[in-house]
């Protein structure tokens, strides 16, 4: 929020209706996967969604991607609404959003050639020479670390931290605004996520590229990003920059997961809070504030009956709970 | 399980539906019916009748419908290489003959491939499983006509130890059911092979013997178990198979089952036999189709408690 | 999955000796057999016939082969119209590489393009063909070929219509479940976000990788095709007579068993050869190509 | 361990002192695949005492699983082989029982928990049924009629809410963090002295994670079993164990107590390591990147295993495999393969 947004996402919301048979009477429930959130990532920054598993992040980053369709809500990257372009804005939109994927083992078709895995956002797009793409592939491997003579090789002859970086390659090539990556470092061996991750640090910078960051570890996020938003069933409870965030979590789900965490000494003391139970299912959500029935701090009713708006409690640090309730005024009760 | 099951009796309605269809189709492929359904010497009355009982001078879509209604109600009409006699009791007749046969092979194709599919696969790579592999790929390979013909020479005009053709005693059942079911011996042994191989390899495996489970229990109660419901799945096509192989086989070894009967009407020309023989054969299958899948369901919880 | 950061390229000897131990690496046995009985007489069949494979001496019927005592000009016996046996069976190698060529080919197309299909788009497509494979897979195709023999007569071109009307099914079923995978892997997303169309999402990345898929299956189907083709024409149901189709040479041996066994056994030994050594090439390639190709 | 050492672990204890239960000495397991020879575990010592936990810490391909399942005769069949060493419990090298008695032990003495819940059940028998097949085979002279209230205990036990109604249920019904509590309630079933836990918790989330190590923990506390956690991660074996031996490429390159390891970090792999993995509690301004791969399967090693990725490393360190040396933090128990600690000055400082 510091800088100008590269892409920005309002009130953004995906539905999934599931329907159930039970002696031929049917019944359709709604899976909330992700429920009316908003954010923006700045220029050259990195915002990282934070979450569990089935909190609707990976959904998210797949709605930005437009491989699937809102229910409602616009992504804005620039002034172009992604779901609404076709033709030559579409084929734009393309060739700005990119995408690493967690998986470097599948993430890269086995069959292709290293120059036809990085040089696809440009020849699928048309609209480079032969030659301009022969050396934009050169330039792109050549930042990522890989020499030329790696570009006529297959996948199957690397190690799972360079086909991160081919991965990392072929999203560069067409000069993207915004990459997404999902859980970049997640499914490499350990001595090999460092290298990895400030490898993405130092291109960020030297393409001034924007980075989503869809990530389960919070040391991760704290490590790569410029912003953090936590997201739980479907919406986002608390969005800070990534200092004022771990510094002073606010809301009760932010401060569970970070007693959760893992220490890096082990004369790290921590706060106890273990929450009990597992996250409810997203056919049929809590009341309410969704997070109330792990809740070690609810304060009441209010909880279990009306969503808590989310709301700047600080400068740029925005939450979703009961604890911290509007001061003063503004009236329009909360909102789904 | 219960969606489960309504959905599998849909599909066997629907099945059945295309399978008249198809046989319908195929008696008008020649423009006109009656010359496929009525012998070339049928005399005028005959033909009306004919005509009448199938509905040929109405529309198409009429006809299928007379066309189900016929069916449904069994009536394929009159045999035309046995005036006077009813298509579908002439297989009635017969199918008994045919079930007999197939379960024989059925049972030594169970009784053969699931201890060598047991065995190949806890042994891997032993001789067994060499043997075993060796065995499938004949299996698959030989052609039941001409394989059935090879043993008359060698095991009936030969050695004379058993009756070249015909039905009786035990003895005439050997060789028929013994060709039919190779084939699958074959194929089920190398399925219960791989899903073995896969089930040995597991986690839950590796639990039970860390749990201490002696080796034997782990193979025939937690593997074999679930490699099971594995091959299951194939008992469908591979009851469509044993149909196949019944059909040549009788005809090799004169057994006097269904098959016999429809390579007989066909090459007489005897078109409602011939349709009602097939129809009948579609509604065998489907029917141990749907047996199957309620087996399946029954045996894998994750469906059962759909 | 191991780390293959070493190049298999690199140390690859290259130039003749590499060559020569990939050649020692195939199949040999069954890739000479397949030769020998099926691709080099149905090409020469004219010039290494012996004798005219339709017209027979009826002068010579039933005669035994040479080496059992037989005249010397028929190597491998006559059958009941006195017609020399290895002569027909070399022409028969013809109608065998014809039926399963052009049902493969058309069933195999039919089924890839169907399946990629089903596998890519899912939804209706998809419920669609798959429900069709079912019901093809369920009905046993020699029953179809019996209802239309009895219908229209035995034909060429109604045996291989109905090898394809099964073979579609089987690669239908096969490709769909591939695509299926593939569809869903990280680097169909990753061309989807780079902008590629549909179609070469499905030319491109999803079929070169079924490629491997479909020669194993392909492999694997011939022997299929010929002992079904084999089938129906013992039937009387599949190639028309005076053809010398191998299933039918069987069936004319079947009543001469007792006095003339070789009129069944050669044509059948040819079937079986061929069909062996298929499945033996197929094995072997499904072993090297696609270890994880079950049961087909 | 070569002879060489500089110290000698299995003769000194720690205060107050405490029963060596477990004690592997130069144990080898080789997998002789069709395409090379593998030397995933290749000479590793450690011990475990009562009640205490022990991390092994090792990336993939370290050989810290397989150690795991060798302790048990569980090496992946048929190319695994253990070739050498001793694993001594109770007074007894369990490489030289037969497999009848290695069953007897596993499950009853020594249990384990496996890496991935959700399939380390078999999906076709209920919960009840494994768990009741856990008590039988061990034999521990139920009777049949108590057998159905002692699994309810057990369920009771690893925090199953309503374990009556969950003993009908089949695995594919239970959420993969209950589904870990089942497993973990076979593990200890039989009251076993070592449980083995293969990093039982990678699949889980984070809260799920708490959980579930918060339940080892109670356990660990009621029972006084000896736990050997197998790891990837430094920051559970921070919040878990006692002791750690860290692993690379099939030898534990460096062991000692917790602390001792966290604050004077004395192989060069284990130092890069801990400063590249990134930290919750502070900002961390740039992560060492430790450069190049782990050692691919079947790579022919010579020398330290570290050398060609370590900074410190001359040509001693390629040629020759470095003895034991005293670890850095003083602390007896604390060893490290280092050529370096040769010098007992030497400080590493990576750049």
């Amino acid at each position: 929020m510091a800088t100008k947004p590269s892409l920005s996402v309002e009130r953004l919301s995906r539905h999934f209706p599931v329907t159930t048979r039970r002696w031929f009477k049917t019944t359709t429930a709604v899976v909330k996967a992700v429920d009316g959130i908003s954010f923006t990532v700045g220029e050259g920054e990195t915002l990282a969604l934070v979450g569990e598993s089935g909190c609707g992040k990976t959904t998210t980053a797949r709605l930005i991607l437009a491989l699937d369709r809102p229910t409602s809500g616009v992504i804005m990257l620039g002034d172009t609404n992604v779901h609404d372009v076709t033709g030559d804005d579409y084929r734009r939109y393309r060739e700005q959003v990119q995408a690493v994927f967690q998986d470097p083992w599948s993430s890269l078709n086995p069959r292709m050639r290293v120059r036809e895995i990085v040089s696809e956002p440009l020849v699928v797009n048309r609209k480079r020479s032969r030659r301009e793409i022969g050396e934009r592939v050169a330039e792109v491997l050549a930042a990522v670390g890989l020499n030329p003579s790696h570009a006529d090789r297959f996948p199957h002859e690397f190690s799972g931290g360079q086909r991160q970086r081919i991965a990392l390659a072929s999203a560069l090539s067409s000069d993207p605004k915004l990459i997404i990556l999902d859980e970049p470092v997640s499914s490499l061996d350990v001595s090999i996520r460092a290298q990895t991750m400030n490898l993405f640090r130092d291109l960020q910078q030297q393409f001034n590229v924007s980075y989503l960051l869809i990530v389960h570890d919070l040391a991760v996020a704290r490590y790569m990003s410029d912003e953090v938003a936590v997201m739980y069933l479907g919406k986002i409870v608390e969005q800070a920059r990534t200092e004022a965030l771990f510094h002073d979590p606010l809301h009760p789900y932010t401060k569970a997961l970070f007693a959760a965490a893992l220490p890096g000494h082990p004369d790290v003391q921590r706060e106890e809070i273990i929450l009990e139970g597992e996250v409810p299912s997203p056919i049929d959500p809590p009341a309410g504030c969704p997070f109330h029935p792990r809740c070690p701090l609810k304060i009441g009713e209010i909880c279990e009956t009306v969503v808590p708006q989310f709301r700047p409690e600080r400068e740029g640090h925005w939450v979703a709970c009961h604890l911290y309730p509007e001061e003063t005024s503004a009236p329009g009760a909360a909102e789904a | 399980m219960l969606r489960y099951l309504t959905k599998r009796v849909g599909q066997t309605i629907f099945t059945l539906f295309a399978v008249t269809l198809i046989v319908f189709s195929l008696g008008r492929l020649t423009g006109d019916p009656a010359t496929v359904l009525m012998p070339v010497e049928a005399r005028q009355e005959d033909r009306a009748r004919i005509m009448q009982h199938w509905g040929l001078d109405q529309p198409l879509h009429i006809q299928y419908v007379r066309y189900i209604g016929n069916v449904l109600r069994g009536e394929f009409g009159e045999s035309l290489q046995w005036p006077g006699r009813d298509a579908l009791e002439l297989v009635l007749l017969r199918i008994g003959n045919t079930l007999e046969l197939g379960l024989a092979a059925l049972l030594f194709a169970v009784a053969v491939a699931v201890p060598i599919g047991v065995f190949s696969a806890v042994y891997k790579n032993s001789f067994i499983d060499h043997a075993g592999k060796f065995i499938a790929l004949l299996g698959q390979s030989l052609p039941h006509f001409w394989i059935g013909i090879v043993f008359i020479w060698i095991f009936a005009v030969n050695l004379r130890w058993l009756p070249t053709s015909g039905r009786g005693t035990w003895a005439h059942l050997i060789m028929p059911a013994v060709v039919i079911g190779w084939f699958q011996v074959a194929a089920l042994m190398r399925l219960i092979r791989s899903a073995m191989l896969e089930a040995l390899d597991s986690e839950y495996i590796k639990l039970a013997r860390l749990k201490g489970v002696r080796e034997r229990v782990v193979i025939w109660k937690h593997a074999l178990r679930n490699a099971a419901i594995v091959p299951l799945t194939y008992f469908g096509i591979m009851i469509a198979y044993l149909v196949v192989g019944s059909i040549t086989t009788e005809v090799v070894f004169s057994w006097p089952g269904v098959g016999l009967l429809v390579v007989n009407a066909v090459t007489a020309r005897d078109f409602p036999v011939v349709q009602a023989v097939t129809i009948v054969f579609a509604f065998v299958i489907v029917l141990a189709n749907l047996i199957v899948d309620v087996l399946y369901g029954v045996l894998d919880p994750r469906i059962r408690f759909e | 999955m191991p780390d293959a950061s070493v190049s298999a390229v690199d140390g690859a000897p290259t130039g003749a000796a590499a060559w020569w131990r990939r050649v020692r690496e195939l199949p040999l046995l069954p890739i000479a057999i397949i030769l020998v009985v099926l691709v080099i007489p149905a090409i020469f069949a004219e010039s290494l016939a012996p004798h005219n494979p339709y017209s027979g001496n009826l002068r010579a019927r039933l005669q035994p082969p040479a080496f059992l005592g037989g005249p010397s000009e028929f190597w491998l016996g006559t059958d009941h119209q006195g017609r020399d046996m290895l002569s027909r069976i070399i022409f028969g190698s013809r109608i065998a590489i014809a039926v399963a060529g052009a049902g493969i080919l058309i069933g195999g197309f039919i089924g890839t393009a169907l399946g990629l299909m089903a596998g890519y788009f899912r939804g209706v497509t998809e419920t669609v063909v798959t429900r069709l494979v079912d019901v093809t897979l369920s009905i046993p195709a020699i029953l179809v070929a019996l209802v239309v023999a009895a219908a229209i007569g035995a034909r060429f071109s109604a045996v291989v219509a109905i090898v394809a009307l099964v073979l579609w099914a089987v690669y239908a079923r096969q490709v769909r479940a591939e695509s299926l995978k593939w569809a869903q892997s990280d680097f169909v997303a990753r061309a989807r976000v780079a902008g590629a169309s549909h179609f070469r999402i499905i030319v491109r990345h999803i079929l070169p990788n079924i490629a491997n898929t479909l020669i194993v299956l392909s492999t694997l189907q011939v022997g299929f095709v010929i002992v079904f083709e084999g089938s129906l024409s013992f039937l009387g149901v599949g190639i028309p007579r005076p053809n010398p189709a191998w299933g039918l040479m069987v069936a004319d041996g079947r009543i001469h068993v007792v006095s003339a066994w070789w009129i069944a056994f050669f044509p059948g030994l040819a079937i079986m050869l061929t069909v062996l050594s298929f499945n033996m090439l197929g094995d072997w390639l499904r072993d090297r190509l696609d270890p994880k190709l079950t049961q087909v | 361990m070569p002879t060489t050492a500089a110290v000698q672990p299995h003769s000194r204890d720690r205060d107050p002192p405490a029963e060596v239960i477990l004690d592997v000495k130069d144990l080898r397991t080789y997998l002789f695949t069709k395409r090379a020879l593998v030397k995933a575990v290749d000479g590793v010592s450690f011990y475990l005492r009562r009640g205490e936990t022990l991390g092994i810490v090792g990336e993939s391909g370290s050989g810290k699983s397989i150690t795991a399942l060798s302790l048990l005769r569980m090496e992946p069949k048929p190319a695994g082989r253990i070739v050498a060493g001793e694993v001594w419990f109770q007074g007894e090298d369990l490489l030289r029982k037969s497999p009848a008695e290695m069953r007897r032990i596993r499950g009853r003495r020594i249990s384990m928990i496996l890496q991935d819940p959700q399939t380390s059940l078999n999906p076709v028998f209920t919960i009840g049924n494994q768990l009741t097949e856990a008590f039988t085979t061990a034999r521990q002279g139920i009777s049949r009629a108590r057998l159905p209230q002692v699994v309810v205990e057990v369920l009771r036990k690893v925090n199953i809410a309503d374990p009556e109604r969950r003993v009908s249920t089949y695995p594919h019904q239970l959420s993969g963090g209950m589904k870990q509590r089942v497993v973990g309630a076979i593990a200890i079933s039989c009251s076993p002295d070592i449980v083995i836990a293969d990093e039982p918790t990678t699949s889980l989330d984070l809260t799920i994670q708490a959980q579930y190590l918060r339940l080892i923990r109670q356990l660990q506390e009621t029972s006084g079993v000896g736990i050997i956690f197998i790891t990837h991660d430094f920051g559970i074996v921070a919040k878990m164990c006692d002791r750690v031996a860290v692993m690379y490429a099939g030898k534990i390159v460096e062991h000692g107590p917790v602390r001792a390891i966290f604050n004077h970090p004395s192989h060069p792999y284990t130092q890069a390591l801990i400063h590249s993995v990134p930290k919750l509690e502070e900002r961390t301004e740039r992560l060492y990147s430790i450069p190049g791969q782990p050692p691919a399967p079947g790579e022919a090693l010579v020398g330290c295993r570290f050398a060609k990725r370590c900074e410190f490393a001359d040509d001693r360190c390629r040629q020759e495999y470095p003895p034991v040396f005293a670890g850095r933090s003083g602390h007896q128990e604390h060893t490290a393969d280092c050529w370096r600690l040769e010098d007992p000055t030497w400080r590493p400082s990576l750049r």
